[in-house]
């Protein structure tokens, strides 16, 4: 039986090479005409701690979700086949080192007692002893599981001898072994892989020779397992797609809306985007030269707002990014940029709190931070993406509306996108513009907070025989402080009030989007990374007889109030479901407070994991047929 | 009220206490950006929170009155973005040193071609006179409650040990020679410092223009007093003089400039190292937008500069 | 005729001795036996710029609100005139200085422009001059205001001849001549002025006898004057009151509630609370000795939470004080503190925003900041203080409900109740308890973290033989960093679900209050210091007609609900009232999220200075009498 | 996992990589907390955030692992609430001297009886490895896309100019030194600081430990070095030579106590002039709490204490 769909899990421990497995594969994937999604799970560890991939590839669409159990567990430790064994399907592959056939749980330092402890009681009610080899021939038996034994120290030594490498460089070929390895069972033409190689390794073309030597080797030890779990040949219809995470689509997004000045305290899960930023700070391209875009590591997130408002007010686009430690020293900020009426883009990139929580997993428990955060009252929006292509999308318009209405946007992601990499449509270019909004030319009486227009005509520091002020505290047209109560109701009420401009100026699309079937009989409310599974879940539930439509809230602040109402006006109020990765879904709150609309029923998630299809359509079947109206979930390790 | 645009003084009314060592600055600062003919529209104060970040307001050149802390990094984010704007900092000691001290050092590290002027008056004047980090330790002005019990930091000190290449110490009340320092800071290549000694006369009692009367000496009438390095080698025992001169407090304390290195590239210019066209072409004023409100990336170009990205899916399958 | 109740203003350049005269006078009054009220109006500046003390009187009770217009204008300098003219009664007195009757608007360099325009387009239309001597003329003849000029110069020459005194000490004996001249328009006796003098100026015996000497002075030249607006004898039935600023009950309530560690960094309007407990560092009493409490002036607000978080671990009670901007930067302190569950308070003084804004003037613009700010969800708490004895009550209710619950408590104030003197009655102390909440001695192997318990017991660092760790990371029992997903979600659920605990653990006394009549025909909601005037107006209203209750919510966060639903329910909603010093009253957004009961009708004011009865009262008929849905109060100067 | 009491290292599983310098400083402040025989309950590990930070786990005394670039204010409530405990901070090159730059200078202000440990590996171990404030100008790791163009802050000299009281540096790999050095820092009563040179073996291919094998001097092995400031006067000379000592980098790094002067008042001392018997009443353990559960502060001594602000009505009237 040839599959429509692979649901995999490469594990091993942090700095083995994962990442590049997942690369190598998923580019090959690509080249082959598949549909990918990675999501990347590891620990706040540069060394040592289990870190695994966890994949959905598909042959006849681009998969938008993760799903359990999988198809094929590549194990490049024993510690994997111990955190993962039991998410295997019945019929399922595991891949692993013959060599660790004797570890036992026991043997593994690195394991969380927390795991350890669960495992082992799992073993205990199994009836089987807790070394791999054990565990492997119980799947074997009992849920016919093959085990795909390798050699993984014979292939190397044959490398080394062949090409005469060092020993301590050898591991590095561990993850080429694990995306040959998986390519075979999946039955892939090699003729991908060997892309995928190419693709990664570019011009080192000696590492590409090594690999593919690897790759003859394996193909022939594992001959018999060919196409154990076929995929069918793909038939998505495209000529080529992008492949990148969020963290890339976000950072292109930037360069491709203008951004020059890009500031950064490294913290995850931002840094990756502006490490690929530094990579284009110059552009060259057919003589000439986009950029410079300055990207800056400031000595704080501080230093990392305030410069880029600086920058800002030259009348460079700016930018910085961050997550929620990082975002919430930037502030105070913030509140400054409301007050002076700066565009500034805040990228904040969520990931598992209070405080440093889980810093390398995701979380969506930020939004009333992004929104509400800051002292006094004053214009921002806050943003949010559903998928890897919105977020270059929304990056632009980000910029777009902070400059148009001279407020900070916030535009709000999460780890989940941010490092989960996917194969996506290139983006259709024609449908990009760039707003600057209301510029001036200043001259000699310029006033920056001209009262004349509700978005007074904005000229930048450095404009020829024009001077301007800036300043935190209350201030008049020239930007000069001032303590008059009259000016104070001005000026506060113009600030303000630009809220209800951008509320009712703001297309639609950019608002909210609905996704799903008219009159449904349930309705699906959400935000951000959620997106992909709640429209997988669509899918699925219609196969179970459900009718229903996911609302997919982008602009969360200000929130659009008109346009929810009206989506939710023809829907039964009980069969209305929140879902977020947090304890509180706290965009129940936020309609509650905007719209007086009480959300009962939600689906929350704060393991730090991400929702998974058959998890979260359950929770939605369950909220939909019974009087409960809570469901956490739970799954993933 | 309009400013006068011919002045380098804007007509608001000036509220520092009458006799405030600010006045010696401000006039300092308005002349020395006069003689040095810079263009209002080019020149930029960028100022922290308190007294001494009133200023931007009274100085009729572009003014950024930040946050409390804060001018420094504000004042990086506009030198870069437009490099030809002359940018200049006013803080407080108070604003500089302790709540901003992280982004003091951090301005030295780079190099940036900004000035650094602190108004250093011992208080923190616009919140009622608490002590500042340059109050000396034991002391008790008026407004303090207790004795100081934290040792102070030498401003000095501390920009040298951060990497400043121009650092000088002026007074308030001798504002000739502060705007000649103010010009050589400005005319400067790198991050320059400036400590101004200013007494604040309604909260320190203590460090009074009588108290700097009778201790302040310049640099300059120290025989062969000379702050420049010539060479790298000159560098380490230019930088023991101005450590030695900068530390004097009790009986004398210098005015003047105590060590200018012209060798240590400015930031500026390592940025064009790495950027080719910079400082010309820079993020003030490169291009984003191509015609009809387009991004200058388009369909055309897309593709090729994110080819790294692109993945063309393999003919027939 | 004689006055139940009198209103003032004494105004003034910053610096020249208001204070002074507010203090002096308000002691006189609280000795002879009368109610005061005193707002403190002032610039961000520390010389020059003009002040004034807005007062109410009272011979019947303690007032609890100001209100315009007044019956007194005691003005130090030609500002005050120009400022303030306007706002003086109809057969109102005014005292000034003879000596600036020349005095024109343009001469006034410390006056804004904005101000000025106006006071000059205002005079045009009465077609009057711009100068004191024209102005005050008019308002004699036209609104039979007296002008009690008076000859500073010459008592101040007086007074240095016979006390050989420096020309430039004299400025500071005006305070007192303002106080005199003021006590003896009002009627008082001048025993209460005296002892108003001795009360200020305690042991220094020498001013306080050159300050009668000038009484003495005074009384001789002004008899003409006496009484001119004799205010009632006292029948306020107390034999004494305490005279203080909303920043010393907080004070003195830290101080009651036994903390020991306080952090600051200096900001308007907190600090002055920080530099009363520095004077009772140390209390020697009795031979004993209490305290030691540390004040320490951090190097910034970031410094001041975290050093009192630590001061907290090892068992001191602990809390620093601070407004918005500071506040901003404790935010990611506080995160820590939620997710380590660290038993902290954290007094916030609200000022004018976004950004610096207006720092010596009020505002409630803050609620959502207290309550939302900082990623990640965890739980905290926020309570608000309607009037100076509540904040010496919540202030020792702060303490006892962080550690009890073991969370960060945010005391959220403002600048009217932090700047403004009143006659309070003394705290009854029989009511004061102290909660130190679940304790534990440690040992062995102690957990800090017990998840056998919904609030783990708590041992200080420091505990004999015992060692625990606390971590910002998502932590196991004993503080370990763990990120398995089953541990996070019981550590998670844990902390978060404090919330409910509190929510119907915390008397109802601290969560809301009630007054008024009951089933009334309209209800005002509002929070902190608003109080005071919405009682009032609820007796003018009385008046008038309407039978209004005030419903003052005092615990913010976790909103109680259940309290909050019973006491709404009798009500109309079209005739329920939220009141604030904000611009989107944002206490109806909060009421909205957690309960969806909507408040349309809103009265806000944003310039800064505070509500004022008649305005009020205004506002309140014009929202109950007609379709408007929004008032926006500007009164005041 | 309950951790061994009978062991200064709790029982968890070190994560850092293989080789890591921390190991080394892990191991040297183990064996020196032992040597002292300090008691785990009475000591105090405070940490920040990197790789570093986690150091507070695995030392079997109470462990405060805090903010990134805050462990020395927490660190300073600590003491000062409960001035019996030993507190040691230990946070990452860009931890104390890049987002906490201001906290570090301002220790050193105080003297505050703390020690600081950094562990310098020159980049930004946790975040993957950009460069630290200590990272050289120039250099290119492999963990950077661009080679650094900020320039490095010398530890040893900012601390010197900050104030602390002792100054040190170690190295990771010599750990018997490195324990030494940590003894000395933490029976030093005030502001001590030991700059811990620390390879980062994932990310930092330039410091490396033959890097430093190569450079590496200990002060002790030059003739006649003496740290020790004997009297005031002494002082000026002291830090001079500790300065000189501290900047030499390229050829010759140093390790060793740079610095040391008992002459200066501990923080804790400072106070105890102001508070009559702190320390040994402190905020830790100074009653709060009356009998049934009332403050010690009741009915009967409010108004005594509060005397100032009670005003009592004349009689009769
Ligand atoms: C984040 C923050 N904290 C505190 C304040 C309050 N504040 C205003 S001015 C000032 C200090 C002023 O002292 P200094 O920097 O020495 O300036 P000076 O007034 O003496 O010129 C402070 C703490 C603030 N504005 N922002
Ligand atoms: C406010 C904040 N910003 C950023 C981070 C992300 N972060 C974690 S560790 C680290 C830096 C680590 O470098 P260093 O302090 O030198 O410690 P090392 O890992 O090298 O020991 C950063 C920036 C954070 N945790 N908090
Ligand atoms: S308080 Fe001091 S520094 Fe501020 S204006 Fe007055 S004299 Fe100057
Ligand atoms: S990344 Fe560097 S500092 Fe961090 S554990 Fe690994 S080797 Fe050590
Ligand atoms: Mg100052
Ligand atoms: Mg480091």
């Amino acid at each position: 039986m040839e599959l429509n769909e692979v649901s995999l899990i490469l594990g091993g421990a942090q700095g083995s090479g994962l990442e590049a497995s997942m690369l190598i594969l998923s580019r090959a994937l690509a080249y082959g005409g598949y549909g990918v999604i990675a999501d990347r799970e590891y620990y706040s560890n540069i060394t040592g701690r289990h870190s695994y991939i966890h994949m959905n590839v598909s042959a006849t669409n681009i998969p938008r979700s993760l799903r359990y159990p999988v198809n094929l567990l590549a194990a490049m430790d024993s510690e994997s086949i111990f955190t993962h064994f039991n998410d295997v399907a019945n019929g399922g592959v595991i891949i692993y080192d013959r060599g660790v056939d004797g570890k036992r749980i026991s043997d593994v330092p690195s394991m969380e007692d927390a795991l350890k402890l669960r495992v082992l009681k799992h073993l205990q009610d199994l009836n089987i002893e807790s070394d791999v080899a054990s565990i492997l021939t119980y799947l074997e038996k009992e849920r016919r599981i093959t085990r795909v034994g390798v050699d993984f120290t014979r292939w190397l030594r044959m490398l080394a001898s062949k090409f005469e490498l060092q020993p301590r460089v050898l591991s590095r070929y561990v993850s080429g072994i694990i995306v040959v390895t998986t390519a075979l069972i999946l039955g892939l033409d090699l003729e991908y892989v060997k892309y995928g190689f190419e693709a990664q390794f570019g011009n080192r073309k000696e590492i590409v020779k090594e690999n593919l030597y690897l790759m003859d080797l394996i193909k022939e030890d594992l001959n018999q397992y060919g196409g154990l779990l076929q995929i069918k040949k793909p038939t998505i219809n495209s000529d080529k797609v992008m492949l990148a995470t969020g963290n890339d689509f976000v950072a292109i997004g930037k360069i491709v809306a203008g951004v020059r000045y890009q500031s950064y305290y490294p913290i995850t899960p931002a840094a990756d985007e502006s490490f690929l930023l530094e990579k284009f700070e110059v552009i060259e391209y057919d003589g000439d030269v986009i950029g410079p875009i300055i990207v800056m590591q400031t000595e704080d997130e501080i230093a990392a707002i305030t410069s880029a408002m600086g920058a800002s007010l030259t009348g460079s686009r700016s930018s910085t990014a961050t997550s929620g430690p990082g975002f919430d020293l930037m502030v105070e900020g913030l509140s400054w940029a409301g007050m002076n009426e700066v565009p500034i883009v805040i990228t904040y990139y969520q990931r598992g709190g209070p405080s440093t929580g889980q810093p390398t997993r995701g979380s969506q428990s930020d939004l009333f931070n992004a929104a509400f955060s800051a002292h006094g009252e004053f214009a921002r929006v806050v943003l949010s993406s559903g998928d890897h292509l919105e977020a270059f999308y929304d990056t632009v318009n980000a910029f777009n509306i902070a400059e148009r209405y001279q407020v900070p946007v916030i535009h709000l992601l999460d780890k989940f996108l941010a490092n989960s990499l996917a194969t996506v449509p290139v983006p259709d270019l024609s449908k990009v513009t760039i707003d600057r909004g209301f510029t001036s030319n200043g001259g000699k009486d310029y006033k920056r907070f001209d009262l004349n227009h509700k978005i007074s005509p904005r000229a930048f520091l450095g404009t020829l025989n024009t001077v301007m002020w800036y300043s935190g505290d209350e201030h008049d047209e020239y930007g000069h402080i001032v303590e008059d109560p009259e000016n104070r109701i001005s000026m506060y009420s113009k600030r303000i009030e630009k809220l209800q401009i951008i509320e009712s100026e703001v297309p639609e699309e950019i608002k909210l989007r609905l996704y799903g079937e008219g009159s449904p009989d349930y309705l699906i409310v959400g935000w951000g990374s959620v997106k992909g599974v709640a429209l997988d879940a669509l899918d699925e539930l219609r196969k179970a007889g459900y009718r229903g439509m996911y609302l997919d809230m982008k602009m969360l602040y200000p929130f659009p109030k008109k346009e929810f109402l009206k989506v939710i006006s023809g829907v039964d109020p009980s069969r209305v479901i929140a879902v977020e990765h947090s304890y509180n879904v706290s965009i129940s709150d936020l309609i509650s407070m905007s719209t007086n609309v009480k959300i009962v029923k939600k689906v929350a998630k704060f393991t730090g994991r991400p929702m998974v299809l058959n998890e979260f359509v359950e929770a939605i079947i369950k909220l939909l047929t019974s009087k409960e109206e809570y469901k956490v979930l739970r799954y993933g390790a | 009220m309009v400013p006068e645009v011919n002045s380098y003084k804007t007509d608001l009314w000036v509220d520092w206490c009458p006799g405030c060592g600010n006045f010696g600055i401000l006039t300092a600062v308005t002349k020395a950006l006069e003689e040095l003919k810079l263009e209002p529209s080019r020149t930029v104060i960028v100022s922290g929170i308190g007294c001494s970040g009133k200023i931007a307001h009274f100085v009729n050149v572009n003014g950024v009155h930040t946050l409390h802390g804060r001018a420094i990094p504000f004042a990086m984010g506009i030198k870069l973005a437009n490099p030809d704007l002359t940018v200049i900092v006013h803080g407080g000691d108070g604003d500089l040193l302790s709540i901003g001290g992280a982004h003091f050092v951090a301005l030295g590290r780079r190099n940036l071609d900004v000035v650094v002027v602190m108004h250093d008056n011992g208080v923190y004047g616009l919140t009622k006179g608490q002590a500042s980090p340059t109050l000396q330790l034991g002391v008790k002005t008026k407004s303090l409650a207790k004795t100081n019990i934290q040792q102070p930091v030498n401003p000095i000190l501390l920009a040298l040990a951060s990497g400043y290449t121009f650092v000088a110490r002026g007074y308030a009340l001798d504002v000739n020679h502060l705007k000649e320092i103010f010009k050589k800071a400005i005319t400067h290549r790198g991050a320059a410092f400036v400590d101004v000694l200013q007494p604040c006369v309604t909260f320190n009692d203590v460090l009074t223009a009588d108290y700097y009367r009778k201790r302040i000496h310049k640099l300059e009438d120290e025989g062969g007093w000379d702050p420049l390095v010539k060479d790298i080698d000159d560098r380490r025992s230019k930088l023991f003089k101005a450590i030695e001169k900068g530390l004097e407090w009790d009986s004398k304390i210098y005015t003047g400039i105590f060590y200018l290195d012209n060798s240590v590239m400015a930031f500026e210019e390592r940025l064009s190292e790495r950027l080719s066209r910079y400082p010309l072409r820079n993020p003030s004023n490169s291009k984003i937008v191509a015609d009809n409100s387009r991004p200058i990336i388009g369909s055309d170009n897309f593709e090729k500069i994110f080819k790294d990205f692109v993945v063309y899916v393999r003919k027939g399958g």
